[in-house]
């Protein structure tokens, strides 16, 4: 029987390998979802089916109401809340991965064996249990911060008091002593035992609120895909606690995908991970400190849905330039309906996908998915950046520092970040509600460039606009 | 030292798999990741089911109730994403009415 | 059953990253591969230092050779393969003689 | 010390893992090979320091002979002798992994420890012994039958006798009885254990001659790279034998590595692995059966190197198409200078390289590379197929499965396979000794085409005196 469960969770593992590789082509991506989902079922049968359970109706009722949470949760939150949703089961997955090693702990002190089959809670065990519990629990209390801040619960701005430095510096200080404590007594006093675990517990979960309130909204994606890495080396860790080679496996395999994730946008927006993780950049303070009128001296030319519809409709190519604001307006249907009506007119219309339009990775390119835009209509940015100069109407839509020219420049917080071209078009049309600047607080030359038309207003208000007109064109 | 080597063994691999991931699935990649992730709710089966009671189990079965969550929620939006993925495939080929299929 | 683990891993982390391997390398991949098939060499030097004496010493001497002999010679010529290649991308950019390169 | 030395193994292997990793590219190849053979210096000089070591010097001056024939044999080999070569080590792979199963059972039934620690030949090891005993053995065997054939010491043709299936599935049959009576042995009677597994290893070394001896020669390659897969899983098992995780991670790689070279190579000439090894395909009595002469009514055209060296000399583009018989003449530097003379003269110079040309995967490229023909005149087949259309002269140099036509037609043995389109280039060059067909067996129509000239004579011949021509020219 043990034999069969060991097998049991290797077949979960390698479905985990499998469903990931399916990751790799979209046309297999949803097949490879639910090859994951089934590892998990054949781990979770496994499980069941282990000797010495003493409690059946715990494990039946804890599946049943985290199954129903979970699937509630699931099918109510939008589209657009996909970050936040991540981010709180995430904070799950870090717990649960930090609670199994206390319960470990628990099992421990209190006398009894404990879970892993043939050992006592030696130095290595007790190591893993450390690493487990901390990882586990800054991973649960940083990605709530994260979901605060993602939600709006909590303002986006970077919060930063006298102290704050010290006071991380010491509550690592302190995690790190109290589990050395803890690994020391391991073997000895009991009561030492309990109480260094509790406060290591407590100073990770401190730790983790301390290492992400200091890093502005706009950061968010890339603290959750790094609080992602953690809470599946969290899982890892828990593995080593229990000898359980489905953790280890699938919880590394996470780790992996988190960390690539990471780097990945680290990447896209030209800065490091240190910088994202200390920087304080790209809170709201910064829009509010920029300029969201005119500067003296500067004109903006604007434009309205009519100059915009026959503008378009007239053209021969428009590229659209989708960023954050459409995901915050919801537009992406109204977007679809008039790039359908302007191909019936016989126009050219190109999406042009910049790799951090948005606030996740691949952000753009959910929305659209949402609303039926097909692939082959999608140009990421190296295909389509020298097209601009042949191209009508660029429409950049609630898209800003993806398209701003100061990244050309050096000496500011984009510098070096490679942009979409769209300055090369013919006529520029920006659809969004303000001059205020984007995610990074940089201000955007663009809006006051020669080609350049503002149309002023809600992103899907304005496309709504534009789809009547251009049904009445019709 | 066996968990380690498999844990080193895991690392290369995921590193391979999925490198090779495209930017269009990224944020399924990201909650789908999360989701495995929750394997953890194997140790909190273990935990929940396997302790003598007290301490251990209450512990044992909150882990089970957050990563249940973590685990079927994450399926399922998981899911819910590629779904519209595999629609937009599927419609690509031209704007025809739900209609036409029936034929 | 750990070491049955590792066998699958490595086997799905070696189909992930040989299967990328260019066809222009097909032919050093396989005395490369066969190179390190030439790992048995660990078995062997157990076998041949740590055995009582007899059958078994003798067993392991002979398995030592031989294994080395794929050990050595395996990567050598591996190694003179790719040398050629590396050659060919160095002067790839013209016919220059190997004398412009003092200049 | 024993964490160190595992410690050291996990290096290695991940040194091997890295290392094959950079053979991804021909850039990275080189140092890709140089890191697995530091991995395997870290395996042997960690292995060097195991407790427990009886006879140091034993182990020493094993590894100062084997190096020593390793490398004269590696300073000595032909490029074109590779196959050959590297079945020659494929089966002291074998043997090794073979060899050390053998010890373990010496040293057990001798009474002493086994060598695994904190083993004894229990069931589980007994039956990772006959594995590794079995896969070693034939690997042993059937290499050098592989190597015969390449070489040409033993004929080329398959070997078939009357009963031979039968004696195969007897040999296959006793060894697995034997194996059986092994494992049933192991913890009982030291004599039947001792003559089960000799009466194994001898099963093992005859069946392997009697898998590879019915191949046909021309398919040694795969037999070659399914034999190196084979090697890699002798080596994993006898990872398993002494619980070794360096022999198993590695071992299991080069399992792969083998697999997928056999399945790409199958692949590439359109048949099945079942078909390769039971076919008695592709033996020279084909080839000796064909024409030779052409048949009554038939005439080809034929050339002399002066002609072409006219043709091509005024050519605007001509495509060099090389197949095997380039690497039997060793007319690669020749062929390099000739493209090198007529490129001076302005005329577009293309190298086309089918996926299977030569007898090994990507031999083309080894020989071309080895004369310092650049990257970007190499072509492949997808690439450079269209261009034949657009070309004055297709210079057919040993080639000839690659270039038949009658692939495209159903009904024999290349049916299906694709080949490169020279036939659609205005005039045809086929530089060979005869009209003999090629590996297959199938004759050529190629040959008695219209725009086709036959250039009779030992390519590296023929091309010095092409070259001659051109510098004459000059
Ligand atoms: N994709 C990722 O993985 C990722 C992760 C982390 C950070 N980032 C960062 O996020 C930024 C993304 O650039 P981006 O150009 O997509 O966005 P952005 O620079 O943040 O600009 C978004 C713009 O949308 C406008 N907007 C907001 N709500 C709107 C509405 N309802 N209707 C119309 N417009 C609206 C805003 O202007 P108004 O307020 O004037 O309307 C804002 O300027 C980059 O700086 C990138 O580095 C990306
Ligand atoms: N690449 C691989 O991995 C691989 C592996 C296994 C099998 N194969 C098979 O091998 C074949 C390869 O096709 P191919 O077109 O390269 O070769 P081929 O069909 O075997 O033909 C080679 C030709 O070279 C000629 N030749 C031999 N020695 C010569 C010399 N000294 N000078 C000039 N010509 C000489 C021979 O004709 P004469 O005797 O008239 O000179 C022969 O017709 C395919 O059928 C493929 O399936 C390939």
């Amino acid at each position: 029987m043990e034999t069969v469960i060991q097998l049991a969770y290797l077949a979960a593992a390698a479905l985990f390998i499998v469903g990931l590789r399916r990751m790799q082509s979209p046309a297999t991506a949803r097949r490879g979802n639910q090859l994951a989902a089934g590892g998990m079922l054949v781990a979770v049968l496994a499980t069941l089916f282990l000797d010495d359970i003493l409690s059946p109706w715990m494990m039946i009722l804890g599946l049943l109401i985290g199954a129903g949470i979970g699937a509630v949760l699931a099918r109510q939150v939008e589209m657009t809340a996909m970050p936040e949703l991540v981010a709180v089961f995430n904070g799950f997955g870090g717990l649960a991965s930090a609670l199994v090693a206390l319960a470990e702990v628990a099992q421990y002190t209190g006398g009894s064996e404990v879970l892993a089959p043939d050992t006592e809670l030696g130095a290595g065990t007790a190591f893993t249990v450390v690493l487990s519990v901390l990882i586990g629990m800054v991973t649960c209390s940083g990605s709530f911060v994260a979901y605060g801040k993602l939600s709006g619960r909590l303002g986006g701005n970077p919060i930063d008091f006298t102290g704050m430095r010290t006071a991380t510096l010491g509550l690592l200080g302190g995690a790190v002593f109290f589990g050395g404590v803890f690994v020391a007594s391991a073997g000895a006093a009991a009561w030492l035992t309990t109480l260094s675990i509790v406060i290591l517990s407590l100073s990770a979960l401190a730790l983790g609120v301390l290492l992400v309130v200091p890093i502005g909204g706009a950061d968010m994606p890339v603290v959750v895909a790094l609080l992602n890495s953690y809470s599946g080396l969290a899982a890892a860790a828990t593995g080593f606690v229990l000898g359980n080679i489905a953790l280890i496996v699938s919880g590394t395999l996470v780790g992996a995908a988190g960390f690539i994730l990471t780097v990945i946008m680290c990447e896209a927006m030209n800065r490091s991970l240190v910088n994202v993780l200390t920087g304080g950049f790209g809170g709201e303070e910064g829009a509010a400190g920029a300029a969201a009128e005119a500067p003296e001296g500067r004109t903006v030319s604007e434009t309205s849905p009519d100059d915009t519809t026959i503008l378009t409709s007239y053209a021969d190519q428009v590229i659209i330039v989708p960023g954050y604001g459409l995901a915050v307006a919801q537009a992406q249907h109204q977007l679809r309906e008039m790039a359908e009506l302007l191909e019936e007119r016989g126009v050219t219309v190109k999406y042009a996908i910049h790799p951090v339009a948005g606030r996740m990775p691949g952000h753009m390119n959910v929305l659209l998915a949402e609303a039926n835009v097909p692939y082959d209509k999608l140009f990421e940015m190296e295909e389509v950046n020298g097209e601009f100069a042949q191209t009508d109407v660029a429409l950049v839509v609630g898209a800003n520092d993806v398209v701003n020219p100061a990244a050309r420049e050096p000496g500011n917080d984009i510098s070096g970040m490679p942009i979409l071209n769209v300055d090369e078009a013919e006529t520029v049309v920006v659809m969004k509600r303000s001059l205020s600047p984007g995610y990074s607080g940089v201000d955007n030359e663009l809006f006051y460039a020669d080609s350049t038309k503002m149309l002023f207003g809600d992103a899907k208000e304005s496309a709504d606009a534009i789809v009547s007109e251009l049904k009445a064109l019709a | 030292m066996q968990n380690f080597i498999v844990f080193v063994l895991s690392a290369f691999l995921g590193n391979e798999i999925l490198s090779k991931v495209p930017q269009t699935l990224h944020t399924p990649l990201m909650s789908g990741a999360n989701a495995i992730s929750g394997i953890t709710v194997v140790g909190a089966l273990i935990a929940a089911g396997m302790s003598g009671g007290g301490w251990s189990a209450w512990l044992g079965f909150l882990a089970l109730v957050v990563a249940t969550i973590n685990v079927v929620g994450g399926f399922l939006v998981t899911d819910r994403m590629l779904q519209m993925f595999a629609q937009k495939q599927r419609s690509s080929g031209g704007a025809e009415p739900e209609g036409a299929k029936v034929k």
